[in-house]
């Protein structure tokens, strides 16, 4: 229970009111492993509800923000303020029919979109909400992140390859290459409040930053905050690097081919992703749920939710990169840029905390 | 000491060298029969995987306050990524000169 | 500060590397960041000789190569007063010889590489100086012997200088060879480099007297080469072709008195075989007296004071082989002051006429009135008259030789008497008659006529330092024990007559600057002459009969090589490859094939080894 | 006891999947699939990993594995398009000889280990977090051999561009 929380508890840390109550009266009729399993399934089952919660919100904050950007209203036909629109649209593509090409690899064509999916969704049961709190704490939790990342990749490829239509495999080929070089800077930047922290846990990372938060600490903070956000926006394909799905040059990328439910699936893992992106930014430079009065999980929810209102603005006010130029980009700047801070950052840490540990 | 193949249950060191065993075995197997030279990169990737869990089970059961077996895994981890882009650089550059990744057709050292 | 005495050679190397790096863009920054170097280092080391004179020692080493089994070669550094006397000895020249380079090599095109290469060379020569191991000081004497070459190289587009600088590190290569040899030989016997060790080794008596005397007499060639004494003497006099304030340091005052200085050092050992000692003075009294009388006739003005180097540094590798090794180093501490005041003499003349050659001057003295006081002095300094600085340190030396050796004793004395004749030679012809060339009628630089001014002073009174009228301080600091001097009345006496004696023949002869006696001279003694002229035919011995015997050497070793060795490797090569067109078939280069191979053999072998188990188990 | 339990059974799972990805791997005709089931033979190897307690591993697998290396086959397929589907094994005899080789391998392999007295574990085997140690002796007891693999990494980076670039 953090000190800064005045309200009362089942407020502050809900989930662990309801969660320890569960536990104790499990825990009086069933064998050990039971009750933590049953909890645990039950805690994925909430999660999921939550993502899907989430990812509604944030198609409507995008499209309403868009339009307020571009100078139009937006949905609004929906629900007050068009805010049933998400709900509408997934109905509709849940109704649609699953078509599967013909000529494409079937097998690999249906899992694809689970392969997507299921990274982005382990990836949010590893946020920390609040000190304790969260699905997954484990002690290399900032690799884990980075690596599920990878099968995002995957299935991407696996979507472009098996849709046997050349402007899908053009925008999997695209993918593939786009963020396997991006996720070079990724991981180098996050390796910055690793090497502050000294620990890979993202639960420890947030409580390192009890002090201060890591895009504060100067000079590395703030451009390793920078990079992380430029690589996270290019590791989900959002403007300006969505050149996966250009739709001037490949019509819809990986995707082109699907629609209905699968699309769906795409369309889910796309925003969950952004999202994580947000939350993972806030726990690795923005101090996570740290904050005053409110309770961690909100503020953690601030914080993910502000990170994507950025991704929201960046993507409506800069036009598509080409391709070569986000290829130099990786390569040529950002890659430097992320080595330099990762080098000065290791200097930091054996100037002020005595060595390298 | 008698051969005897340890109990299904508790998981012990043998179970984790078996399995070891068993996946450098299957990749072997894959190495020498496949005629892509690439899905051969790959099936050393299996055996190199193989190894890694021996040296894995070596490092819990045998050392587990030291972690040798973990280092050493980590280290054939790096050498598998260095293997495998050097190794389909090569096969891209075959390709390139013979429009074909079949490895028995690349068998003279003079392209 | 003596802890941190390295400072002092690594200033200068920081220069080299700021001039490298960059700075070598701007001649000016070149040359203002080598002087800032050396004066700095200068005045570290004056800090040094005080805190020396305290009585401060020290000494630090660290493990560069361990051998094991106690062994091992190590890198360090020592500061005892051998080292602070030569500290300052060669900052302080060093110093005043960068300065006057300021004027001297003014809108030379190389100027930047000049300054580096200077800088480079005193870090090499200060790093000599403060090694504490026949190894550290090994490294430092070949990197002396590369900015030697370069230096003598400087104008390199002129072919005499390029082969002056090859001759210069080429010939001093050859007692380089003679030094590594005698390292190994010492390290083989006593196990270590270290001076300390090997003086304890040698005190101890744990090195065999007959190893001792092979070991100091290997490491005398290195002096030997690097010190120009005879055989090796034949470079010094070529290397003339570098600019005159390189003359003026490195082969007058730093860089050649390093083999004076390796011999000063390994004293402790080389007393310890009278045979060596022998040797090495025998060389130091014949070199002395044999570059003398070359210098005699020598016209290049730069040559003159080359063979008079060379003799002079006889003088010290006599004395320190006479055990008289303090009154060598007090004639090397002095002898670096006059002898860079005679060559940046010797460059303002030839800043003035652009021609070595002295039968080209004369009349001096009327356009240089500084530089004719100066190389007066100096010039008397040199010859040894009271009470200026060379009386003190040669009447030591010629004292020493009196006392033991009545040959060596002669032989200085004559080497006295050609000293002054030929330093007064020059005088009377450069100075005086009349112009005989034209000059240049630009005035001298400010950087140029101060340096020559400072120089004056420690040549008129550095000797005072060695006197018995002030207790001889320089001989107690050396010995770390009040040592008092004698002067030897009557040595003292009939040296001084004999230089005078000199000096009266040189005005005989070439008084008034009368530039023909030479000519009549020549005639007169033509066969001595000739044979002086051309050298003691020395330069035509290694050109002609070494340098055949060499060739010959090489023409059989290539024969050798060809028809033994070459046959036997090619024997090799052949039956490989015979073999291998019979293996070939092997190799279908599948490669599968190769590791189906492969494992069918582990399984195989593993099999065979686990036969005997499985039989013993049924 | 039930821990030990959940191990063995995640041990049997996820070992047999990691099986039955190398065996589809070598039996699939399509070297797309190989290539999938390639990555469930290296996740599931991954999963292995943090049941033998090595979660760094674990992250360092997925990470590498399925992040890079398998990015780049599945790349290096898609660069070398001809002849995906058609001829994937060799010869008759030397597919058999080969299947024989590999089980007689591991017959004997397996002979040894089941064969072999090991000595009695030596400590508790703890699941305690291993990246500090690793940490620790990567950059102590093993600094030479990690320098040399980085300098082997940085090797095979340039020879694979000069490589891909020349061919």
């Amino acid at each position: 229970m953090p000190s800064s929380c005045f309200l009362p508890a089942f407020i502050c840390d809900p989930f662990a009111y309801v969660g320890g109550g569960l536990h104790g009266a499990l825990g009086s009729n069933l064998a050990e492993p039971l009750p933590t399993l049953i909890l645990s399934v039950a805690a994925v089952a909430m999660l999921t509800t939550i993502i899907a919660v989430v990812v509604m919100s944030q198609v409507w904050t995008e499209r309403r923000v868009v339009a307020m950007m571009q100078g139009r209203i937006g949905p609004n036909r929906v629900g007050p303020s068009g805010i049933l629109q998400p709900v509408a649209d997934a109905v509709k593509l849940l109704m649609k029919e699953d078509i599967v090409p013909f000529g494409a690899d079937r097998a690999i064509f249906l899992i694809a979109p689970l392969i997507v999916l299921v990274p982005s969704l382990a990836v949010w049961s590893l946020v920390p909400w609040g000190p304790g709190l969260g699905v997954a704490d484990i002690d290399v939790g900032i690799l884990l992140v980075l690596g599920l990342g990878a099968f995002t990749t995957l299935g991407i490829l696996m979507a472009g390859w098996a849709s046997s239509n050349k402007y899908a495999l053009l925008g999997g080929m695209r993918v593939a290459a786009q963020l396997i070089s991006y996720e070079i800077p990724l991981v180098l930047s996050a390796m910055v409040p690793v090497l502050w922290a000294g620990t890979m846990s993202l639960q420890g990372i947030v409580e390192a930053q009890r002090g201060i938060w890591n895009i504060a600490i100067l000079p590395v903070g703030p451009v390793a905050f920078l990079l992380f956000l430029t690589a996270g926006i290019a590791e989900v394909n959002r403007s300006p690097f969505d050149l996966a799905e250009a739709e001037s040059e490949i019509i819809a990328g990986f995707h082109t081919e699907y629609s209905g439910m699968r699309f769906a699936l795409f369309f889910l893992a796309e925003y969950a992703n952004s999202f994580a992106v947000g939350a993972i930014a806030s726990v690795l430079f923005l101090g996570g749920w740290l904050g005053p009065i409110l309770p961690p999980y909100v503020w953690m929810f601030v914080k993910a939710y502000g990170v994507f209102l950025i991704l929201i603005w960046v993507r409506s006010t800069l036009p598509r990169l080409r391709y070569d130029q986000l290829m130099q980009f990786a390569w040529k700047v950002a890659l430097p840029i992320s080595l330099a801070t990762l080098v000065i950052t290791a200097a930091l840490v054996s100037l002020t905390q005595g060595s390298v540990a | 000491m008698p051969p005897a193949f340890p109990p299904l249950y508790p998981i012990t060191l043998q179970h984790g060298l078996i399995l070891g065993a068993a996946l450098f075995s299957i990749g072997l197997a894959g190495a020498l029969t496949k005629r892509n030279s690439i899905v051969i990169l790959m099936a050393i990737e299996v055996m190199l995987n193989g190894v890694n869990v021996t040296f894995v089970a070596f490092a819990r059961q045998l050392e587990p306050a030291v972690l040798t077996g973990q280092v050493f895994a980590l280290f054939i981890i790096t050498v598998a990524a260095a293997e495998a882009a050097v190794g389909l650089a090569l096969i891209i550059a075959i390709y390139h000169l013979r429009h074909s990744v079949q490895i028995d057709e690349a068998n003279e050292l003079q392209g | 500060m003596s802890n941190n005495a390295w400072l002092i050679a690594a200033l200068p190397l920081g220069a080299f590397a700021l001039i490298a790096l960059g700075a070598r863009r701007s001649p000016a920054l070149s040359a203002w960041l080598t002087i800032l170097a050396i004066g700095l280092g200068g005045a570290l080391s004056l800090q040094v000789l005080r805190e020396i004179a305290a009585g401060a020692r020290i000494e630090q080493s660290m493990e560069w190569l361990p051998l094991g089994h106690g062994l091992g070669l190590t890198v360090g550094f020592q500061v005892d007063p051998l080292t602070a006397i030569m500290l300052v000895v060669v900052t302080s020249v060093s110093l005043l010889v960068q300065i006057y380079s300021l004027g001297y090599m003014h809108g030379d095109n190389g100027y930047s590489r000049y300054y580096a290469a200077m800088s480079l060379f005193t870090f090499s020569m200060l790093g000599l100086v403060l090694a504490n191991s026949l190894l550290t000081m090994y490294i430092f004497w070949e990197l002396v012997g590369l900015c030697s070459y370069l230096l003598i190289g400087h104008w390199h587009e002129r072919p005499e200088a390029s082969a002056a600088a090859k001759k210069a590190f080429i010939v001093t290569r050859l007692g380089d060879f003679g030094f590594l040899l005698g390292i190994l030989f010492l390290y083989w016997h006593a196990g270590t480099l270290e001076f300390r060790g090997l003086e304890e080794a040698a005190a101890a008596g744990r090195i065999p007297a007959a190893a001792l005397t092979v070991g100091m007499l290997l490491v005398f060639c290195g002096a030997v080469g690097k010190s120009a004494q005879f055989p090796l003497h034949v470079w010094l006099p070529d290397a003339m072709e570098g600019p005159t304030p390189v003359s003026a340091l490195i082969h007058a005052a730093t860089m050649v008195v390093a083999g004076v200085y390796l011999m000063a050092r390994t004293f402790p050992l080389l007393e310890h075989s009278a045979t060596a000692m022998m040797v090495v003075a025998v060389v130091g009294g014949f070199t002395a007296i044999f570059a003398a009388s070359m210098g005699i006739v020598a016209n290049d003005i730069k040559r003159v004071l080359a063979y008079s180097t060379v003799s002079q540094l006889g003088y010290m590798i006599m004395a320190i082989g006479l055990g008289a090794m303090s009154a060598g180093m007090f004639h090397l501490f002095n002898h670096a002051f006059f002898k860079a005041l005679l060559f940046l003499c010797a460059g303002s003349l030839i800043h003035l006429m652009d021609t070595n050659d002295l039968s080209a001057m004369g009349g001096l003295r009327r356009q240089r009135p500084i530089t004719f006081i100066a190389t007066t002095i100096a010039a008397l300094s040199l010859a040894g008259i009271f009470p200026l600085s060379g009386f003190w340190s040669k009447d030591e030396i010629l004292a020493a030789a009196a006392s033991t050796n009545p040959l060596l004793f002669a032989a200085a004395l004559a080497t006295v008497f050609l000293t002054a004749t030929y330093m007064f030679r020059l005088i009377f012809l450069a100075f005086l008659g009349n112009p005989r060339g034209q000059t240049h009628d630009h005035p001298e630089p400010l950087s140029m006529t101060i340096p020559l001014l400072v120089l004056i002073v420690p040549s008129v009174a550095s000797g005072l330092l060695g006197t018995a009228l002030f207790g001889n301080p320089f001989g107690s600091f050396l010995e770390g024990r009040a040592v008092t001097a004698e002067v030897n009345l009557p040595v003292a006496g009939i040296s001084t007559a004999v230089a005078l004696a000199g000096i009266l023949l040189a005005w005989v002869l070439y008084g008034d600057g009368r530039v023909e006696a030479s000519a009549r001279l020549a005639a007169r003694f033509q066969p001595v002459h000739t044979l002086l002229v051309n050298r003691y035919y020395m330069d035509h011995l290694y050109n002609g009969f070494v340098a055949r015997i060499v060739l010959g050497f090489g023409w059989l070793s290539n024969r050798i090589d060809l028809s033994l060795i070459d046959a036997f490797v090619n024997g090799i090569g052949s039956t490989t490859i015979s073999a291998a067109t019979s293996m070939r078939r092997m190799q279908s280069g599948q490669l599968q094939a190769y590791a189906w191979a492969f494992f069918a053999g582990t399984v195989a072998l593993a099999v065979v080894a686990a036969l005997p188990l499985l039989m013993g188990t049924r | 006891m039930p821990v030990d339990f959940l191990v063995a059974g995640g041990f049997y799972t996820f070992g047999l999947a990691s099986i039955i990805g190398a065996i589809g791997l070598i039996v699939a005709r399509n070297v797309f699939h190989s290539a999938l089931f390639l990555v469930v033979t290296l996740a599931s190897v991954a999963a292995v990993f943090v049941i033998l307690g090595a979660d760094f591993l674990a992250a360092v697998q997925v990470l590498v594995y399925v992040g890079a290396v398998m990015i780049l086959i599945l790349f290096g397929l898609m660069l070398t398009p001809v002849n995906l589907e058609v001829p994937h094994l060799a010869s008759a005899g030397q597919a058999v000889s080969g299947v024989l080789v590999a089980g007689a391998v591991f017959i004997v392999t397996t002979a040894t280990l089941v064969s072999v007295q090991w000595p009695k574990v030596v400590g508790i085997p703890s699941d305690a977090p291993t990246t500090e140690q690793i940490g620790e002796s990567l950059f102590t007891t093993y600094a030479l051999p990690f320098e040399i693999a980085s300098v082997l990494l940085l090797v095979a980076m340039i020879g694979a561009l000069v490589i891909a670039r020349e061919g």
